[in-house]
């Protein structure tokens, strides 16, 4: 019953890239990315598209999911599904708010990676000691650690000063930096509303001004992550566990000891994640995840297992959350993006002769673009979807072959290999 | 090779192993001198694996003692027989198919540099002990994309690698043609003469024969015998094996008719990246005709198969059976015109491993009696002809409703034969029957085809057993590079010369 | 008078009415004691009763996602266990409250924040609702005349008709001292996802998003995510409004006080006192009574001096609210 | 075979005892720890289950989120994992109850209106997570990730249509919004349960009849052994010739279909209407229930039972003074212990399994110690 997914999908259309594509080439599809954006903003002017802010707000809402989607690449990346990564950002976001308050943000940040490992280390032992259904020990960790840190606040935060039953008492912030000089060169080109320089403007400044030390931690922990877990023997050890237990078993690794590790510090991102919201909101409160585990998670996929691309999920998604949140504009003008992409899918179907998948998209590629011609807004209650569709149809446009490490999801036992 | 009974480099003493129900090693005792080749065979199930594995610290004995160049050793994990100087290649490959070639060998061993993995040195070490051994294996390749004897010499390289004095090799050969065998057999020599002890399995007595300095033999989990390759025949060392004679396959008369079952022409398939996996395959097969396939793997064979079943899509091309076009039809429905399938990798493709036998009993059966009836499940109709099955082709099993699972590979062969073969299949479409299964079951899977064939059956079978291919087919022919590129007629045709066909180096067969 | 629930009404505790046999049983909706919000505005108002009445209290709360059978059963359990009076906070309540009173004529029940005309409430239920249009009106005024821009905000929590009531009043006082301005208006959430009103982070993009485009004072009505908003606003040197209590007290906020210039105060403490004291008393009254301005019920909160210098116009829209001059809709 | 058979039930049965008296255990430390006493509050819990009405409720409770799981293990069981049951339900039972609520289905008779308001949310159900199954057999998306996106935006879809310019109404004064209320015609009678003041809903015998499709779908009919196959062994199921992408679509429709049906007992039998406190979440429930009772028609309603008394008996907790959450913290340790005793039971009759063919075969020398 392992839901480890089935394999079906879009392999008769694809064509799994022999060779990764270089940094480069990864360049210049973003720089044409951003001048398409560019192009929207400039006909529809809808300034919130680039804007230096929306970068800042993308920067802060896409670094917990980020984290989440990081954790969940620890623990698959090892063979472990971890549908508990919201359960353990809930832990985090606890921590920081018990440690935060008495002993500020930093053991605050610290007590939410501790109590997110012990969240992972359960995890651990579930379904590596006791080789229990991956799911399914997410699923109760999940469950459980709502409840849990309930009801520690009920016992350390009611009477503590500013704190309630369902928060804790405020939290310092960490230090913000800005890079010197620059931001302000920046702003002024942003101002001046240039196709494509204004907008790369914008988004270097959102990206160079104001950020907490806590986002420079969680982008050290992405290339520590690239570096530890493909250049380094411990990484390459962790990954054989994913992707061939047996085999990394017969070569002398101690499979078990690497999926413990790996867990662990999949429980301790997540954590961070969760002690990094808590911070930036300046304390704990029950329900303030809001299902951004399992965001992170869908980020995980996204970004096909990759730091680089986990990166990218969650940017995408905090992006469309701060533009919906920033004001409607420009979620009216994304009609537009949403538009022509999708005709794009279809062209691309059409030649593939694949008719089914290029009618759907021409169809909702056409009344994407009709709705923005023929509306001025898009109804508010709908603007809170914008996220989630984007992420949705930017899958479904990017019809990469997704690859789940190979072993992700079976339960392994030592000694039983053949 | 005849000094010394003093210098051994591997010393086994009472070693015994129960799994649940099974008691798989029984006192057992080998010795294996230093710098030799030391073979090891015995039928299925005979417990050569698990010895293996005792010895190369993946499990541990219930009993008994070891001792590595003369001194104990404790055994806990294979990290320590590693550090004893001790490599395995596993009867199953252990690679990591979406990891490089580089990250399987060094990994658990890797170079470094600070704290990084020095993949300089890495590269550097591997192409030289590549060069010097001529396994011509890349590095930075992934696995996924190698064949089986590229797999085979990354495993063997993995070993080497990590400066294994006692190599254990666990059915090496069973997936090799003759020319890469004889290419395997030349490094193992070379390895050898370098001082290199070799623990070697393989149920290929014949190799056995030309290449070991001692053979042991193993039978229900104890050693009854060890010979000197000089003194026995391959006759005698298949009774010692099994207590019986060697049952050799062949078909005696022929049973072709006009009839033509199978028609395919002009095939071709891509694969998802845009190969031209199978180019232009055209054959005919008759009622009551086996025709063998012969080749390297991955030459297409795979594809083949899967085309002839609807599981691939098609590139250009027709298939008929029965002068019907099948060409767009579903696996189902081809299944249902009276296909039967017995897949190359049973434990993927052929069974359920967690349902019971008489649910294994239905699955590709599911439109036809007697396992269902309309839209629904015929229980009493499928565990009825469980029992048939289980009976007709000596199943062994306690019950029909213990999982497939529990039962061992040759019994679930078996099981799918016999499955295959109900329902009256026009065409059998049979990949490796026999691959991994003992003499006996061997022999029972052989004469299952043959009473089939005399009824009329239309056979395409694909082997990497020349002896198989050789004795079973009607008509051979030889798949290179997604071509059928030569045909001979198994009365005359020898194992050697197909070899070379199937590698290239052949002239081409003779055209009937 | 300040509306704001403070423990200064004390003197009154003297007459404890004798009956000190008094059980309360009071159910909380979502969020519960501790929400910072209207759940704990009850609560102060039950605190203060507890004291000064010497009664016997016992709180329930609900659940995430529970029916409103789940809701009927815990009524029904203060109501078995002898508690009387009975007060239900939240308008989720209604259905399930109106048919277990029917079921115990002889205990008192009350509601917060619902009457829905034309449902039978029963003789023995006191629907306590407010006028928060009103309140949200004079601090939509206030906003006006503090802003420079002309350009204001209104941050919901979660969609809904209770938190339109609260837009719907700040951007009729907004217009009224300014018809031109601008209100941008954002919920953070869509129910039944109520993490609107908990999520500070989303608050806070939000309400620069508003900043951005040029607004400078912004009301939070959003529960915890309200402390996002007001940070937002300490950064860009702009304003926020508080709601529900006085949120320039309130301890959770010391660092953003300084740019919450008023808060639009719900008396729920003051609406459930009442309540008890009129049960003890022996002058319980069915039916709906509003809180609105002219009883106190909502108000603007002047803790902090930001707004002394406009007080004078607010009293007066004020006053006319009062007198009925102004109507204020309850309807955007 | 009688041997195992007694053998195979006594087993079964220690795994869920085993494992409850575990989660008892483990919660009863946490109470004392927190200075509860765990006897009293059992105590409680077991003699508010005495209550009619919270049986009568933990019923309701049970029926809802048994309807759930069914839907949860539909997918589980060809290892498609919906996430997305919460917003194929929401708005499967909005939609449903705008039908429900129109005024021209006053028109029709009581029997045709409910019949056309559970199919619609069934249709409605279906086609949400439909959405989910095309995206994967089309282009590969998963579905954890799609329904996860699919959830939220039924909220935001819910939100929107709920709006008195669209499909809601509003009553003046009052702080709900919701459709018009469905007509006693419309609704679904319940059943009175001694004792209790409040039905239990009519639809527990279509939460009844579903746990017997879903077992007969599976054990008895083509199609559900389709299933199973694939969720067992993909490539044996291709093998066998199972089109697995329809098997995908087929399955996602009738997952989505049957979560189209969890609002329905509490839509026509209590609220009548879709409103802002209609239960949200259970799709979430139903996860950890399917779980629980391993997608097993049986196991699934023992699970759903036991949840749904949890839950109603939570509010006695608080009655007694302990915090309520120890019921969540509970419901998580039982779903871990209750699959650890499972893993170890299965582990344990699998070695049995192979002693018995080893013994059978014949073909094994068992020396004392492996017989014991
Ligand atoms: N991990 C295990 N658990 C239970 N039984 C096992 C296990 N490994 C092996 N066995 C059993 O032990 C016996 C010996 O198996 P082993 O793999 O050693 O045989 P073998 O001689 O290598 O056979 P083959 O020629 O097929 O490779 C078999 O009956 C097998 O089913
Ligand atoms: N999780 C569970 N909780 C409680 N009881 C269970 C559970 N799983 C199985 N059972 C009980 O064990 C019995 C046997 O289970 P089994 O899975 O063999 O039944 P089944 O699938 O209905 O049988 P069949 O497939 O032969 O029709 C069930 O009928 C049920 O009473
Ligand atoms: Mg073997
Ligand atoms: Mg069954």
């Amino acid at each position: 019953m392992t839901a480890s997914g089935l394999s079906v999908g879009a392999e008769p259309t694809v064509v799994r890239p022999r060779r990764r594509m270089s940094p480069s080439i990864y360049l210049v599809l973003a720089l044409v990315a951003l001048a398409v954006v560019s192009l929207v903003r400039v006909t529809t002017g809808a300034g919130n598209l680039t804007s230096s802010g929306t970068v800042a707000a993308a920067l802060t809402a896409a670094v917990p999911i980020a984290l989440a989607g990081l954790a969940g690449l620890w623990s698959e990346r090892a063979g472990v599904i971890n549908i508990g990564l919201e359960g353990m950002m809930v832990l985090g976001t606890f921590g920081a708010g018990f440690a935060g308050y008495q002993w500020g943000p930093w053991a605050g940040a610290l007590a939410g990676v501790l109590l997110g490992a012990l969240g992972g280390l359960i995890h651990a032992v579930a379904t590596v000691t006791f080789g229990v259904d991956h799911i399914i020990s997410g699923v109760a960790i999940s469950l459980a650690a709502p409840g849990l840190t309930l009801f520690l606040a009920k016992l350390y935060f009611t009477d503590a000063p500013g704190g309630g039953q369902k928060q804790s008492p405020p939290i310092e912030d960490v230090p913000h930096v800005t890079v010197p000089g620059l931001s302000s060169v920046l702003g002024d080109l942003e101002e001046q509303g240039w196709f494509f320089v204004s907008d790369l403007a914008g988004l270097l400044r959102g990206l160079t001004t104001d950020v907490s030390l806590l986002t420079l931690v969680a982008v050290v922990l992405f290339l520590l992550t690239a570096y530890l877990l493909w250049r380094t023997p411990f990484g390459l050890r962790l990954r054989s566990c994913g992707e061939a237990p047996q085999a990394a078993e017969s070569l002398g690794v101690n499979v078990y000891k690497y999926k413990y590790a790996a867990i662990t510090a999949s429980g301790a991102l997540a954590g961070l994640g969760g002690a990094i919201l808590a911070i930036a909101s300046a304390q704990f409160r029950d329900g303030q995840t809001g299902g951004r585990g399992y965001i992170g998670l869908a980020s995980m996929i996204f970004g096909n297992w990759r730091p680089g691309g986990v990166a990218a999920g969650a940017g995408l998604f905090g992006y469309t959350d701060a533009m919906q949140l920033r004001g409607e504009g420009a979620v009216h003008a994304l009609l537009v993006l949403l538009g022509i992409a999708l005709l794009v899918l279809a062209v691309v179907q059409l030649r593939a002769k694949n008719y089914v998948v290029a009618g759907v998209a021409t169809v909702l590629g056409i009344a994407f673009i009709l709705w923005f011609v023929f509306t001025d807004r898009v109804p508010p209650e709908l603007v809170s979807a914008a996220p989630y569709v984007v992420t949705l149809l930017v899958l479904s446009l990017a019809a990469q072959r997704l690859r789940a490490p190979k072993w992700v999801g079976r339960t392994y036992r030592r000694g039983e290999g053949g | 090779m005849s000094n010394s009974e003093s210098a051994l480099a591997v010393q086994l003493r009472g070693i015994t192993k129960r799994f649940p129900g099974v008691v798989a090693n029984s006192d057992v005792n080998l010795d294996v001198r230093t710098g030799t080749v030391h073979a090891l065979v015995g039928e299925n199930g005979a417990g050569k694996s698990t010895l293996m594995k005792i010895l190369y610290g993946m499990q541990r004995p219930d009993e008994g003692t070891i001792s590595i160049d003369g001194k104990p050793a404790d055994l806990h994990t294979p990290a320590d027989a590693i550090a004893m100087g001790i490599g395995m290649v596993h009867q199953h490959f252990m690679l990591a198919d979406n990891l490089t070639v580089l990250e399987n060998v060094v990994l658990g061993d890797e170079p470094r540099s600070g704290g990084g993995l020095d993949f300089k040195t890495a590269r550097a070490r591997i192409k030289d002990i590549s060069e010097r051994y001529g396994l011509g294996v890349e590095p930075d390749r992934l696995v996924d994309e190698l064949g089986v004897g590229e797999r085979q010499r990354v495993e063997i390289l993995k070993v080497l690698y990590r400066g294994a004095k006692i190599l254990i090799l666990d059915e090496p050969t069973a997936v090799l043609v003759p020319q890469e065998v004889d290419e395997l057999f030349g490094n193992l020599r070379e390895l050898k003469s370098e001082g290199l002890t070799l623990l070697f399995i393989s149920h290929k007595l014949d190799e056995v024969l030309s290449v070991a300095d001692d053979i042991t033999v193993m039978r229900r989990g104890t050693t009854v015998a060890s010979v000197s390759p000089g003194d026995v025949t391959a006759r005698q060392l298949a009774e010692l094996m099994v207590g019986s004679a060697l049952p050799v396959p062949e078909l005696r008369e022929s049973t072709v008719t006009e009839e033509r079952v199978l028609e395919v022409s002009g095939l071709t398939v891509t694969s998802p990246d845009g190969r031209t996996v199978l180019d232009d395959v055209s054959f005919t097969i008759h009622a009551g005709e086996v025709l063998g396939i012969a080749g390297v793997e991955g030459n297409g064979q795979a594809e083949l198969v899967e085309a002839l079943m609807g599981i691939r899509p098609l590139h250009a091309g027709s298939i008929a059976l029965k002068g019907k076009d099948i060409t767009r039809l579903s696996t189902r429905k081809r299944r249902d015109a009276g296909i039967g399938y017995i897949p190359e990798d049973r434990h993927r493709q052929g069974v359920l491993l967690e349902a019971p036998l008489w649910e294994n009993r239905i699955l590709g059966h599911q439109t036809k009696a007697p396992s269902v009836r309309g839209l629904l499940l015929n229980r009493a109709g499928a565990r009825a002809d469980t029992e048939r099955i289980v009976a007709e082709y000596d199943v062994r099993t306690p019950s029909i409703d213990v999982a497939a699972a529990a039962l061992s590979g040759g019994n679930q062969q078996k099981l799918i034969v016999g499955r295959e073969m109900s329902g009256d299949p026009v065409l059998l479409i049979a990949s490796h029957p026999t691959r991994g299964v003992d003499v006996g079951a061997q022999a029972a899977i052989w004469e299952q085809i043959r009473k089939a064939r005399a009824e009329h059956l239309a056979v395409l079978l694909i082997s990497a057993d020349l002896d198989e291919l050789i004795g079973m087919s009607d008509n051979l022919s030889v798949i290179l590079r997604g071509n059928l590129v030569a045909s001979y007629d198994p009365k005359t045709v020898t194992p050697e010369e197909l070899g070379s066909a199937m590698t290239g180096a052949g002239t081409g067969g003779s055209d009937e | 008078l300040t509306g704001c629930g403070g423990s200064d009404g004390g003197d009154a505790g003297a007459q404890g009415g004798g009956s000190g046999e008094l059980k309360i049983g009071l159910a909380y909706d979502i969020g519960g004691r501790g929400d910072q919000s209207f759940n704990d505005s009850a609560a102060r108002g039950l605190d203060r009763a507890k004291q000064e009445f010497g009664i016997e209290v016992t709180e329930l709360e609900a659940a995430q996602g529970e029916t409103d059978a789940q809701k009927e059963d815990r009524l029904r359990q203060l109501a078995e266990a002898g508690y009387n009076p009975i007060i239900a906070v939240g308008f989720a309540y209604a259905g399930p409250l109106g048919k277990v009173a029917k079921d115990y004529p002889e205990v008192k029940f009350a509601i917060v924040d619902d009457y829905t005309p034309g449902t039978d409430t029963g003789d023995n239920i006191a629907n306590l609702t407010f006028a928060e249009e009103q309140g949200s009106f004079l601090v939509g005024a206030a906003a006006a005349l503090k802003s420079k821009t002309g350009n204001v905000g209104f941050v919901g929590g979660v969609n809904t008709p209770l938190i339109q009531k609260f837009e719907a009043g700040y951007t009729q006082g907004v217009k009224a001292v300014k018809p031109d301005a601008t209100v941008q208006v954002k919920y953070l959430t869509q129910p039944p996802d109520f993490s609107g009103f908990n999520d500070p982070a989303k608050g806070e993009t939000a309400a620069n998003g508003m900043f951005d485009s040029g607004a400078d004072v912004i009301y939070a009505a959003a529960g915890g995510s309200g402390s996002g908003v007001f940070r937002a606003a300490k950064e860009k040197g702009a304003m926020g409004i508080g709601v529900d209590s006085d949120q320039y007290k309130q301890p959770s906020l010391a660092d953003v006080r300084d740019v919450i210039i008023t808060s639009m105060v719900k008396s729920v403490d003051l609406a459930v006192y009442d309540f008890v004291k009129s049960v003890n008393d022996g002058n319980f009254k069915a039916g709906n009574k509003v809180y609105d301005l002219e009883v106190g019920g909502v108000e603007y909160s002047t803790s902090g001096g930001k707004i002394d210098d406009i007080k004078p116009q607010l009293e007066q829209f004020k006053q006319r609210i009062v007198s009925g001059e102004i109507k204020v809709s309850a309807k955007k | 075979m009688g041997r195992i058979s007694w053998r195979s039930v006594s087993l079964g049965l220690a795994a869920p005892v085993g494992a409850l008296v575990f989660a008892l255990i483990v919660c009863g430390i946490i109470l004392s720890i927190t200075g509860h006493p765990p006897f009293e509050v059992a105590e409680d819990m077991l003699g508010s289950l005495e209550r009619p009405r919270t049986m009568a409720n933990s019923l309701n409770s049970a029926t809802t989120y048994y309807l759930s799981a069914v839907a949860v293990a539909i997918g589980f069981k060809m290892r498609l994992f919906n996430i997305g049951v919460d917003g194929q339900y929401r708005l499967a039972a909005m939609l449903a109850a705008a039908l429900a609520g129109a005024s021209f289905m006053d028109s029709l008779p009581s029997v045709l209106r409910i019949a056309m308001t559970i199919l619609a949310a069934m249709v409605v159900g279906a086609v949400w997570a439909g959405i989910a199954g095309f995206l994967k057999v089309t282009r590969g998306v998963s579905e954890v990730i799609s329904t996860i996106m699919l959830n939220s935006v039924a909220t935001a879809l819910v939100a929107f249509l709920l709006n008195p310019d669209r499909l809601a109404v509003t009553v003046a004064g009052s702080n709900n919004i919701g459709t018009a209320p469905i007509t006693e015609d419309g609704q679904v009678p319940g059943i009175p349960y001694e004792g209790s003041s409040s039905d239990v809903f009519g639809l527990i015998f279509l939460a009844l009849a579903v746990g017997i499709a879903y077992w007969f779908m599976l054990n008895r009919t083509r199609f559900g052994f389709d299933l199973k196959a694939t969720g067992e062994s993909e490539s044996a199921a291709v093998a066998s010739g199972v089109n697995v992408k329809k098997m995908v679509l087929a399955s996602m429709l009738l997952s989505g279909g049957i979560a189209g049906l969890v609002g329905m007992p509490q839509l026509l039998g209590a609220s009548h209407s879709y409103s802002l406190d209609f239960p949200a979440g259970l799709g979430f429930t139903g996860i950890a229930i399917a779980l629980l009772g391993r997608n097993h028609p049986v196991g699934m309603a023992f699970a759903a039972f036991l949840w749904g008394a949890l839950d109603q008996t939570s509010n006695v907790l608080d009655l007694s003074g302990v915090p309520k959450e120890i019921v969540v913290i509970m419901q998580g340790v039982i779903v871990l212990s209750v699959v650890i005793a499972y893993e170890l039971v299965r582990r344990y009759k699998l070695k049995l399994e192979q002693r018995d063919v080893g013994r059978a075969l014949g073909t094994t020398k068992v020396p004392e110690e492996v017989q014991a």
